[in-house]
């Protein structure tokens, strides 16, 4: 049991938060929003950095890490706001190296590593939180290939991406596939997200598609509590920040010729965040730790993680906001943007109601992180 | 004890209802009751249909034009529109700066002003708020000073609600530095195109831009546009703020964004997720709730018996509603919440919704809008100040 | 729409305040609970105020009251946290007028007023909150007559009672029965409950048993809505006095120096236990005035009541404790007796997530007291 | 970072489970986890079990008698006695005064009083509140005055959690009137039997005596008796306030509860009702994020970096954990928990008990009891004003 960082995960995490620190301000952010969602220039340093391949072998040109480092380099990138969804470069190495052939992951896990742009698409109409409910299909075109029809909605910076993940169900079974940007039947419409990041609806008709694997509903599932694990430690980072400030906002403001930070309904408030923090990141260390389970415990712990994630995103988010008061409904000021940030991240890969259901479903008799 | 409304009250409500369905744009109730952003036209107009039937000044008694209703009515007319889907009565005219000018101004002012805020002619703004004043408002800063027939303005306003609309601002300004903060503040009329005035829209976190900065600088005012006495205004402000009582729950619109949350979760296919559907019947209760205390303070007022003195608890409990409501519908909605199309915003989308259903464009940025119920207007955590002062000194 | 009180009923709940005063200080209620949980004496004090026959029609000796009238009775005893069932004297009142014959009307309801205890028998094992899991049976004992078999528990004062007014499933059907005190297969076993008021266990084997009504559902779904009413009463009465004794008490008590009612995180606390009593007080109006209402609008509005009485005792009694401190949780200080009574009456007829199951599954597309 | 624990560490836990299995007696056991009513017997007995193979001093050191246990194991073994439903041990003695003697008494006072805590034959209590100071604790009265070679206590203490059996006390005393309140403090053993004691216990809102009073009048102490230096008690109190971390979230008894709630559950019939199972669910991870807050603070003290300042957190959501397990626990029951029939709070039941079913009798006591855990040990409202004091400043 040791929830230390070594020192390789402390020197990425510096050269990480440097890098957000002189390369992500606010200002930039916002432009980057204002400007759609996405930057190439970002993602481009991104690369320089490393980090889209962070997870991928360094056989296949990556760093070769796993998924502490990931939780790292994510909380770090929390603290930045940064839109652009490097979660879904790790998203994709990790279920490539899981469940994809040989081949296929030297043909794709280098491009990868090389910062090429690949996402998840996998929020469908009518299923809200439900993604085993796939209505796009995979058929075969009758020279061989297999052609998916079908759309996908809310995809990560999805009109920049240079391929996509995308769940169809191909003779009744749901299964994962890769499709290209640029092919034929295939096409991405963009649009800004709540927080300022960039979405895409991905419109599929008869697109040509790969094959990553027929266990369609195992890899989905990987996909969704690794995500958990990855924005369970960038919602920590948007917290810690979230709470900062807050904290330097209320020793700075004044009221009746005090810091209202004197005011103690206030104080417990802002007590009551630190609680909501510390056991989200207990729950982020537990939710990644969790990851190399097998399937049924690892899915007990990731919902319990995402009903705590959930819970304490809210009540910072909500509270942060109260005590800024009129501040912090403003869109000048940062802390809404931390706020709508930790709302977007409740309603990805399953919001507090949906897990807690699968906590509820998967309760035994046991209780506790160790038996 | 009864909870029932008299006939005549019943046959007054289908009345309104009657001359509201005749009246209300089905296009524009579609806006409202489907939460979309409103353009100043949209307000504007239908103030201007209440002021034509003598309605948009609700509130006031006969002598200064209002219809006169008794409390009992108001509040059937105020269900009436908000379950219609009208849009919103912004109260800075009739029921802020009305109720202060028919108690403190001179007929002449009375004479002046009344009719522009009775017809809807005229949009009102606020100028409370200062950059360093806000729960502690008496410490502002915005000064006057007397300069012949004039007051010569300087200072700065701020969370001034559509402000970049209105015609003219009610101000709280500071007359004297002597004595109390509260003692040297005087309640002005200022015409919002008089020189020297600029306004500022602030782009709040759901895109919409709802309130303002206001400067002044060296804006001369007639001293014809001061209310009452000078140095005296905080008296005047207190009686406004003690003025709203019932309505400041705002339970009509929650009983209407009730209903719109139960369709709401029809359409997502949620109605029958045992796990939603409680957490919307917990909400009905609240509201049900809200409702009888509303009722309880009408029933006082009506009955000319002190009245409850709970409008901080109306306050509290309306806005947490709203928030919640809010939450519920965006948490309903789910991940198809999440894209930011402002055209859809504004009912302007053509062409295929992401999700198919444009209806869930609107209910993050209220989510993230509502935020601001719990700030304005007195803080929750002030309002909480004002209950325990009550009950323990 | 109208929530005063009547000069009649002003005098009536200062008649009852007055012997609550006088009559039921904190020392003798002390000396009942410690004796057992009922007091005879009491109860003819209470007879002696014409109070069981509040709702008896005149014609049958009552004082043919209403449920505004036992509201102010209840609210005014609530405070005074009476232990003897009061309310089920009005129970059986109200149950016998909507469903007994005239016969057994005429019979019984006399008995009622000249203060003879009655009290409704219909907590089962095995069913918690669901009055409709009966499985007391009544049996034609060959004679003409019929007999009940079964356990009834938790039965108010169910020793002491004179009469009890039995759930029991006859001939496949839910029915209502009338047992008398000392007939052969009757016994009851008394003993205390957690609020210090007495409970017993009725065991039926073979007891001679009256019909009050065939309509056995329905008459229990009347005696649990209206027990909903007058303990929503009660339970106003109770945080009333549990307030004022808490604002007290932070009044009072100091700690470094100063009243810890000038504390703003406590402040804040009283200001929410108001509102708790607020929306409870409004709820306990609606409950009383919807009780004349058709059973499906009754039973939502009941049911409604509940849920909002629930949440609020909760609140009132658990912060009154919390801050009274240490002296909160001594048997000796009278604001945990306020507390136990609350948390009996929030399990009582029902408790908060029965009837929000109830309020949920009749959920219709209105909101609202008024349509 | 790893979540396991090492294998020497699991093998511990088993050997210590392994001795448990063998000397606790399992009726004892079945008393504990069935939440009944414990005698003076069944918790000293167990202690002078624990006492006799060394365990009853889990957490010291070699130096003073302990088994020199790593944190973590100290943390397992807490685990494996909670697990078995061990009595609880008394933390007054070998948790709170032990530590304090060893870290400021002399050789002799180590000597004299250590070996009969860590064997479990000397029962101490702690003489701390007093009824005029609660949270504000350096308001305390009781005073000490030298006289020769002793003391003379005179004073009253309350809220003395078992002093109807203790055979020791240490007390908080003031020697001197003199700076701050905080200045005139003294660390005081007294013993119990010492004419002039008197002890008063407190009946409980849920019918035990846990609690008392006790009042000191010209009670004679040896200075010798004296810890430390006299005023400087103030220091040493801190000291031992400081001590406790991890074990203050009382995590494992709270698993142990939790699989409690489940069993309760499904004996009454609502494991799948969808309602009450979510609440459960919902306790659970907050039981699982508890017990990683836990498990961070002891990995942090066991790598020797320094510990993480949360202490004032885990008493937080441990209190309430405990609060919420029993709440729940009792709404499980319904309305059979309504009788409160001591005989069965204690395990003494015969004959068929109401409902059928003994082991709801001590639910809704529980529950009553347990509002106590956000008042003592420094109330929630204390804890969040630390955890605010180390943000805000």
């Amino acid at each position: 049991m040791d929830f230390d960082f070594s020192d390789e995960q402390l020197q990425l995490r510096d050269a990480v938060q440097r890098w957000a620190e002189r390369g992500y301000p606010f200002e930039r952010r916002r432009a980057i929003a204002t400007a759609g969602g996405f930057d190439a220039g970002v993602w481009r340093e991104l690369t320089d950095l490393g980090l889209p391949g962070l997870t991928v072998p360094e056989a296949h040109g990556g760093m070769g890490l796993g998924p502490v480092e990931a939780m790292v380099v994510h909380e770090a990138l929390g603290a930045a706001l940064l839109l652009e969804p490097l979660a879904h470069a790790h998203l994709a190495s990790t279920v490539l190296q899981r469940h994809a052939s040989a081949a296929a992951q030297a043909a794709w896990l280098p491009r990868l590593a090389a910062g090429e742009l690949v996402v998840l698409a996998h929020v469908e109409a009518q299923a809200r939180h439900r993604w085993d409910r796939c209505h796009t299909e995979a058929r075969h075109d009758g020279q061989g290939g297999v052609r998916l029809y079908g759309v996908k909605h809310v995809v990560p910076a999805g009109d920049h991406a240079a391929a996509w993940l995308v769940p169809a169900v191909h003779e009744g079974t749901l299964a994962l596939w890769w499709v290209e940007r640029g092919a034929p039947g295939v096409r991405a419409q963009g649009y800004p997200l709540q927080d300022g990041s960039r979405g895409a609806d991905l419109m599929l008709d008869g697109a040509p598609a790969t094959l990553v694997t027929r266990a369609g509903e195992a890899a989905l599932a990987w996909l969704v509590d690794a995500g958990i694990a990855l924005l369970s430690a960038e919602a920590v980072g948007v917290m810690d920040r979230t709470l900062a400030l807050t904290v330097d906002y209320l020793q700075t403001r004044k009221q009746f010729g005090v810091p209202i930070g004197s005011f103690q309904a206030l104080r417990h408030r802002v007590a009551d965040m630190k609680m909501q923090l510390e056991l989200a990141r207990s729950m982020a260390y537990y939710a990644t730790l969790k990851l190399g389970e097998p399937e049924p415990q690892r899915r007990q712990a990731l919902a319990r993680a995402k009903v705590q994630l959930g819970q304490s995103m809210r009540y910072v988010g909500q509270q942060a906001v109260q005590l800024h008061g009129g501040i912090g409904v403003t869109d000048e000021y940062v802390v809404s943007h931390c706020f709508k940030r930790l709302t977007q991240l409740e309603l990805t890969f399953g919001d507090t109601l949906h897990h807690l259901a699968e906590v509820s479903a998967r309760m035994t008799d046991d209780a506790g992180v160790t038996a | 004890m009864d909870l029932a409304f008299t006939p005549e009250e019943l046959a007054f409500r289908e009345e309104v209802r009657g001359w509201i369905r005749e009246h209300l744009d089905p296009a524009l109730a579609a806006k409202v009751l489907g939460g979309l952003r409103l353009s100043k036209d949209d307000i504007q107009g239908w103030a201007r249909t209440l002021g034509r039937q003598g309605w948009l000044a609700y509130r006031w008694p006969r002598a200064f034009g209002g219809p006169g209703w008794s409390v009992v009515q108001q509040h059937l007319f105020d269900e009436a529109l908000a379950e219609a889907g009208a849009p919103p009565i912004l109260p800075f005219g009739p029921v802020m700066v009305a109720p202060v000018i028919m108690a403190f101004g001179t007929p002449e002012q009375q004479r002046r002003f009344l009719p522009g805020i009775a017809s809807g002619e005229v949009w009102w703004c606020q100028g409370y708020s200062e950059p360093g004043s806000g729960s502690d408002l008496a410490s502002l800063r915005t000064r006057a000073e007397r300069d012949g027939d004039h007051y010569i303005v300087n200072g700065q306003k701020t969370w001034t609600t559509l402000a970049q609309h209105a015609d003219w601002i009610f101000c709280l300004v500071r007359t004297s530095t002597e004595g109390k903060p509260q003692t040297g503040i005087s309640f002005l009329l200022i015409d919002m195109t008089s020189p020297g005035i600029t306004v500022r829209p602030i782009r709040l976190l759901d895109g919409e831009y709802e309130v303002n900065e206001v400067w002044f600088d060296n804006v001369r005012v007639p001293v014809d546009n001061l209310i009452g006495e000078e140095n005296k205004g905080w008296t005047y402000a207190k009686y406004l703020l003690s003025h709203e009582r019932a309505n400041i729950a705002d339970v009509n619109r929650a009983k209407r964004e009730l209903k719109r949350l139960k369709r709401l979760a029809q359409q997502c296919g949620v109605w029958d997720d045992l796990r939603l559907r409680d957490a919307i019947a917990l909400l009905e209760v609240d509201i049900v709730a809200l409702e009888m205390l509303v009722l309880r303070v009408l029933a006082a007022e009506r009955s000319g018996k002190p009245a409850l003195d709970i409008a901080a608890l109306l306050k509290i409990r309306g806005s947490e509603i709203q928030q919640r409501l809010s939450e519920l519908m965006m948490l309903v909605g789910g991940p198809l919440t999440l894209p930011y199309l402002e055209p859809a915003l504004e009912g302007r989308w053509e062409g295929p919704y992401p999700g198919g259903d444009s209806a869930l464009a609107p209910l993050a940025p209220r989510y993230f809008n509502l935020r601001k119920t719990t700030i304005y207007g007195g803080s929750n955590e002030v309002q909480r100040n004002i209950v325990a002062q009550t009950l323990l000194g």
